[in-house]
């Protein structure tokens, strides 16, 4: 099988600091990989790096077979590339709904002139798109937020509302910025659950998470960074073993 | 109660309705001046306000554009005989190519910075047009034809009112078609978090220069018609503080609401005619007004207003 | 403040109630000449507008105090356009649809007037402008009158006393304002009649400050005799101090532009020794006491300085001028119908303001000389006639 | 040719010198507070204007001097206090309006109470220009170009050493740690519009003998202070202060070697150019977007 994304030698310097340097590993299609190390392991910059929103500084990153490095994120979009945010990022001036139907943005007539007009294949299109969005919001169990502006959402259904825009590209491949990050035992059981519904409708799921028993539980391949290094890979059994791990990470917790 | 604050087409049938009642209460021409006024600035306001509104760019130079338009067809009709509808069209595409030529760059910039940017493009705008005295008539400005369209004058207060409240309607339907639609999702994806929309698969710098385009034809199409409507046009329209004023409209009345943006013009238009009456305090209540307006109501009037009105349903 | 806000909304209502009962009253006895003015009272022509308006406000009330016109008091409608020309335009609009005025004097920029003209012609309504622009009234149009000097006849009037004293290469410097702008155009214009040649041409923005560069550029042209300044407001009193400031040694000319004390106390010392050409009311004690316009200026001055405290300039004085013609105009025609009224200021002959002897008719819609034009000096801080 | 050159160089000097504190306001409200404040030139009209009235009430200039510069801290404080201190969560472009509504009244005030008039002040050391290899200085000039250096000393000093001038800074660079190591960032800010309202009130009276003063000479100084400001690179007190600088010098420049007609345009070409290719102006900061 063929791996979905290659990434060679990747470094990236802020500032003269390497916040991730000489990085490779493949992420293989259909699987749930994790990426996980202590804070200021470079996770987050991995994500942007990958997702296109930073440049790397060296090193080669391919995706669906396309030399991708270099790429804005809309194009990697284009490619079949999703991800959710650390922080939030959700538009606080639209509202729920909305939201999702802007990660639908790729699937619909964007012709600013039948736009401007309301042309009926305009209409038409966005009604359709309503009733995905409305039926992902039903997937990721945000059904009570149907009518809700985004600015009036609790903090646990915005993370959700994240991960369904991300859904409605209908990508290849997700990538989630720590999902369970603020959440309670049982949101982040509710979470574990839909990421792994996610991973069975055949998305690739790449994951960046805090959360050790999360991790464990469904990761298929675990990347472990230390201070922007590759630590360990493997999958969850190895990792568990790996005395460096232990050591450098979860020894210490 | 709450749908109906929901569905903002629901609004245009209202707002026909009044425009065409409002004459009623006309006794005479300087009336319906103040009204065309009115219609041409919430043009203006509605288009700014796609951009800064709703995608969340601000424009401190609109001003520019909306002299540039003016001063184009002023010339090529005025000058060099073009007839008016030629130049007006004309006006649009000069104004648009600009606006396009300089977007990018310009776009790539945010907050102040862009602020600054587009304050220094409508500057150097009204600087040009203010100079070039032999082509503009400088500071002191030019005489602008009437515009008539096959035979048919387009003059007098009452003709110009019913062409500009037509216009309005027209403006403030597109506004909306656009707003609701993926383009304007796009858009204002762009204003709610930037990166986001660019990794929904957004190119958010196209979206940006698209609706800054749109919105600076808008300005320019009002200029042309402030143009060919007062017959005279100084370098005044082109000037910083008219810029300031079409963002004020945006503001106050409230951002990201099309009839905000309408509702900004009917008071920014209306209120310095009637502070005529204090003299020398026009400038100190005026100033007091607009602080008091945005510091009580940061969102602009119509939103905050919209909002307690659903809050008390 | 907020005392002097509430004192004024007070005011404002209480203006409103008398206005009201005024009308009543007035439409009881006779209805009162409605004179309408826009002026520039604030923004950068204020120190134009400001003292038209006052002048104005006096002598309204002041011919009304004597009786009014034919019995039939005078109501001065005033709005500030700050010089802004759409404001003017609304304002003008105003003043003729709703205010119902009967006659316009007003306008103090050329470009608010330019602005207004179209619809003056249009509503048919005689309009007296206090700009100086000699496009106002070149060509003549139907209802449209001025009182001051053109700033073509202020160029003219310079070139001569250059060409006088045997000055060939002159070096000019203007405002990029209205008044410098049109001001320059006009001096570039008519400069062929007389033997001068413009070796340098500098311009300086409105709200500049310092023109020591332009003045360098000037001053290191080849053969330059004399500097001529066409602006107005701020600027022509700063160019004034940079002068001095270069140790410039060249004869020094400014426009009827800074015909106010304003600029001899802006400019201090360096004033000394600058020569424009302005109005006899500036010297108004000075002038013989044989010249016809002596009780003119010296009875305005006198009046001016007294109820405002402040010094007399001569844009004032264009105000005062606007008003006389339009009231005798008025009284003249027995009548305020627009037509008559307008006739009536068309035919104005003899009449002496303070800006010398108008006397208008169909192709001349200033009624000024050349010699209505002093050349001035300041000397030790006063005007001086320089002839 | 040298001669030219330094007199095109004081005149750049001077002027710019008034952009340079001008802009400095602009930066150190900016850093407190990311608020761009459109009144800020109003408070170099209040500094002039005040001086002027003062002595025109018969106060001597000492005293006219620090009472006017104390009307504009009185100024700066009210607005921060009054209006954006209750607008704090608002966003940029609110803002903006807040500050040209303040900057309309208080010209509005200003012409109220103190005419429309022009008005000049004495030089402080009087009116005899100097000479220097062929160019003339105003000894008002070095008054002005003296004043803004010590001021710059004096602010520096105020930053580096003094702990209300660290707090200052830490608040600019995270607001919320600060409170948390007990700094109220209201008393900070409420600083920021104090010190900027008087470094523009004393560029407006140290200026005033040069430029004239009137009630609405605000309007193009705020506008150049916020160009100085930019090009500058928002936030840098030292960008502030070079942008203004080069502005003058650049329109003086302008204004000898190309065309007066176009000198005004030249800052804006400028600042234009330098945000397409520096989008943080001069010395700002260069971060990349956290997400």
């Amino acid at each position: 099988m063929s791996a979905l994304m290659t990434v060679e030698g990747l470094t990236k310097t802020f500032g003269g600091v390497n916040a991730i340097s000489e990085l490779s590993f493949e992420i293989q299609p259909g699987h749930i990989h994790s990426v996980i190390g202590p804070n200021g392991a470079g996770k987050t910059t991995l994500f942007n790096l990958v997702t296109g929103v930073y440049t790397p500084t060296e090193g080669r990153i391919s995706f669906a077979g396309e030399d991708t490095r270099g790429m804005p994120p809309h194009a990697l979009a284009r490619l079949g590339m999703s991800r959710t945010f650390q922080n939030l990022q959700v538009c606080m001036n639209m509202t729920a709904p909305e939201n999702v139907m802007v990660g639908r943005h790729l699937r619909l007539d964007r012709r600013f002139l039948p736009a401007l007009l309301r042309l009926p294949a305009v209409t038409r299109g966005d009604r359709a798109c309503r009733e995905k969005a409305a039926e992902l919001m039903r997937f990721v169990g945000l059904e009570r937020y149907l009518d809700a502006d985004a600015d009036a959402m609790p903090y646990g259904a915005l993370k959700r509302l994240e991960i369904a825009r991300a859904l409605a590209a209908e990508p290849r491949m997700l990538l989630l910025d720590e999902p369970a990050a603020g959440l309670n035992a049982n949101e982040t059981a509710e979470i574990d659950a839909l990421i792994q519904r996610v991973a069975e409708s055949g998305v690739t799921v790449v994951l960046v998470e805090h959360d050790m028993k999360l991790v464990m539980n469904i990761s298929d391949h675990i990347l472990v960074l230390n201070y922007g290094k590759k630590l360990a890979e493997g999958s969850s059994e190895e990792i568990r073993h790996n005395p460096e791990v232990i050591s450098a990470y979860l020894g210490a917790a | 109660m709450w749908n109906r604050f929901r569905n903002p087409y629901a609004g245009l049938p209202v707002l026909a309705i009044v425009l065409a009642v409002l004459p009623l209460a006309f006794s005479n021409p300087y009336h319906y001046d103040v009204a065309i006024h009115v219609l041409i600035n919430a043009v203006v306001a509605v288009g700014l306000n796609l951009l800064i509104g709703y995608a969340g760019q601000i424009s401190l130079g609109h001003a520019g554009f909306f002299g540039l338009g003016a001063y184009t067809t002023g010339i090529l009709s005025g000058v060099y005989g073009w007839p008016p509808l030629l130049s007006v069209l004309a006006a649009l595409v000069v104004v648009g190519v600009l606006a396009f030529a300089v977007a990018r760059p310009i776009l790539r910039l945010s907050g102040h910075y862009l602020a600054m940017a587009t304050l220094g493009l409508g500057i150097l705008i009204s600087i040009v047009i203010s100079t070039e005295g032999w082509l503009t008539g400088g500071p002191d400005g030019m005489i602008v034809p009437t515009i008539s369209v096959f035979g048919w004058e387009l003059f007098g207060e009452t003709r110009w009112y019913w062409v500009m409240a037509v216009l309005l309607l027209v403006a403030v339907w597109l506004a909306l078609n656009l707003i609701d639609s993926p383009v304007g999702r796009a858009l204002r994806a762009v204003h709610g978090s930037e990166v986001a929309a660019q990794v929904a698969g957004v190119n958010t710098i196209s979206y940006k220069v698209l609706i800054f385009v749109v919105s600076a034809v808008f300005a320019a199409l009002m200029g042309t018609a402030s143009a060919h409507y007062s017959g005279f046009i100084t370098p005044d329209l082109a000037g910083f503080f008219h810029s300031i004023e079409f963002v004020t409209m945006v503001v106050l009345g409230g951002m990201a609401s099309t009839y905000g943006a309408l509702i900004g013009a009917v008071i920014l238009t209306t209120l310095p005619q009637l502070l005529t009456g204090f003299d020398d305090l026009e400038m100190v209540i005026f100033g007091a007004i607009l602080m008091a307006v945005m510091i009580f109501m940061p969102r602009g009037l119509v939103p905050t207003l919209t909002a307690r009105l659903r809050k008390g349903s | 403040m907020l005392h002097a806000l509430l004192k004024k909304i007070g005011l404002a209502a209480a203006v409103t109630g008398v206005a009201v009962a005024g009308m009543s009253n007035a439409s009881a006895q006779q209805d009162p000449i409605r004179v309408g003015t826009f002026l520039a009272v604030t923004g950068p022509a204020s120190f134009l507008g400001d003292p038209e308006l006052k002048t104005l406000q006096h002598w309204v009330e002041k011919i009304n105090n004597q009786g009014g016109v034919d019995g039939r008091q005078i109501e001065l409608v005033h709005y500030d356009t700050a010089g802004n020309a759409g404001k003017a335009r609304t304002f003008a609009k105003r003043l003729i649809t709703s205010d119902q005025v009967d006659v316009i004097v007003g306008g103090t920029t050329t470009g608010t007037t330019m602005a207004v003209i179209p619809l003056v012609q249009r509503y048919e309504i005689p309009f007296i402008s206090l700009a100086g622009g000699v496009p106002i009234i070149d060509p003549v149009k139907k209802w449209v009158f001025k009182t001051p000097h053109t700033d073509r006849m202020a160029a003219r009037k310079i070139l001569k006393d250059m060409q006088a004293r045997g000055f060939d290469k002159i070096g000019l410097i203007s405002g990029t304002g209205g008044f410098g702008k049109s001001g320059r155009k006009q001096t570039l214009s008519v400069v062929g009649d007389y033997d001068i040649e413009i070796v340098a041409d500098e311009t300086y923005g409105p709200n500049d400050t310092d023109m020591t560069a332009q003045l360098t550029n000037i001053a290191n042209t080849d053969g330059v005799d004399a500097i001529l300044n066409f602006g107005f407001g701020q600027g022509p009193a700063i160019v004034t101090r940079n002068y001095e400031q270069l140790g410039l040694k060249l004869p020094f000319y400014q426009s009827h532009g800074v015909a106010s004390k304003k600029f001899i106390e802006l400019a201090g010392e360096a004033a000394n020794g600058v020569r424009l050409p302005a109005a006899a009311l500036l010297v108004a004690e000075k002038l013989p006491d044989d010249d016809p316009q002596k009780p003119v200026v010296t009875a305005y001055k006198k009046e001016y300085e007294s109820t405002y405290n402040e010094s007399v300039s001569t844009f004032g004085g264009h105000a005062y001028d606007g008003l006389m013609i339009a009231t005798q105009a008025i009284k003249r025609a027995g009548t305020t119908d627009k037509a008559a009224v307008r006739d009536a200021i068309e035919q104005t002959s003899g009449l002496m303001g303070t800006g010398g002897e108008f006397n208008m008719g169909p192709d001349d819609h200033l009624g000024l000389d050349l010699s209505a034009f002093r050349m001035l000096e300041i000397r030790d801080g006063e005007w001086e006639l320089a002839e | 040719m040298l001669g030219e050159f330094l007199q095109y160089l004081f005149s750049g000097l001077t002027t710019g010198a008034t952009y340079a504190l001008v802009g400095l306001g602009f930066a150190i409200i900016y850093n407190a507070s990311h608020v761009i404040n459109f009144a800020q030139g109003e408070f170099v009209m209040i500094g002039g204007m005040g001086t002027v009235m003062m002595m025109a009430a018969g106060v001597p200039m000492p005293l006219a001097v620090l009472g006017a510069v104390a009307l504009a801290v009185i100024a700066g404080v009210a607005l921060d206090k009054l209006a954006i201190e209750r607008a704090r969560d608002a966003d940029i472009v609110p803002l903006i309006i807040i500050t040209i509504g303040a900057s309309l009244f208080l010209r509005g005030l200003a012409q109220y109470f103190w005419g429309k008039s022009y008005h000049s002040l004495p030089a402080f050391t009087g009116d005899e220009p100097l000479k220097v290899l062929g160019a003339t200085l105003l000894p008002q000039s070095l008054w002005v170009l003296g004043v803004a250096a010590v001021l710059l000393v004096a602010l520096a000093f105020f930053f580096n050493r003094t702990l209300k001038g660290k707090a200052m800074l830490a608040v600019s660079h995270n607001k919320d740690a600060s409170r948390m190591v007990g700094i109220n960032p209201r008393f900070i800010l409420m600083l920021a519009f104090a010190l900027s309202a008087a470094l523009g009130a004393v560029a407006g009276i140290v200026s005033a003998p040069i430029t004239l003063t009137s009630y609405d000479v605000g309007i193009m100084l705020g506008l150049k202070g916020f160009v100085a400001a930019v090009l500058g690179g928002l936030g840098s007190a030292v960008g502030a202060v070079i942008g203004g600088l080069l502005l003058g010098i650049m329109e003086a420049m302008a204004a000898g070697y190309i065309s007066s007609d176009y000198k005004d345009a030249v800052p804006f070409v400028i600042i234009l150019l330098v945000l397409f290719f520096l989008p943080s102006g001069l010395f700002g900061k260069r971060g990349t977007e956290r997400v």
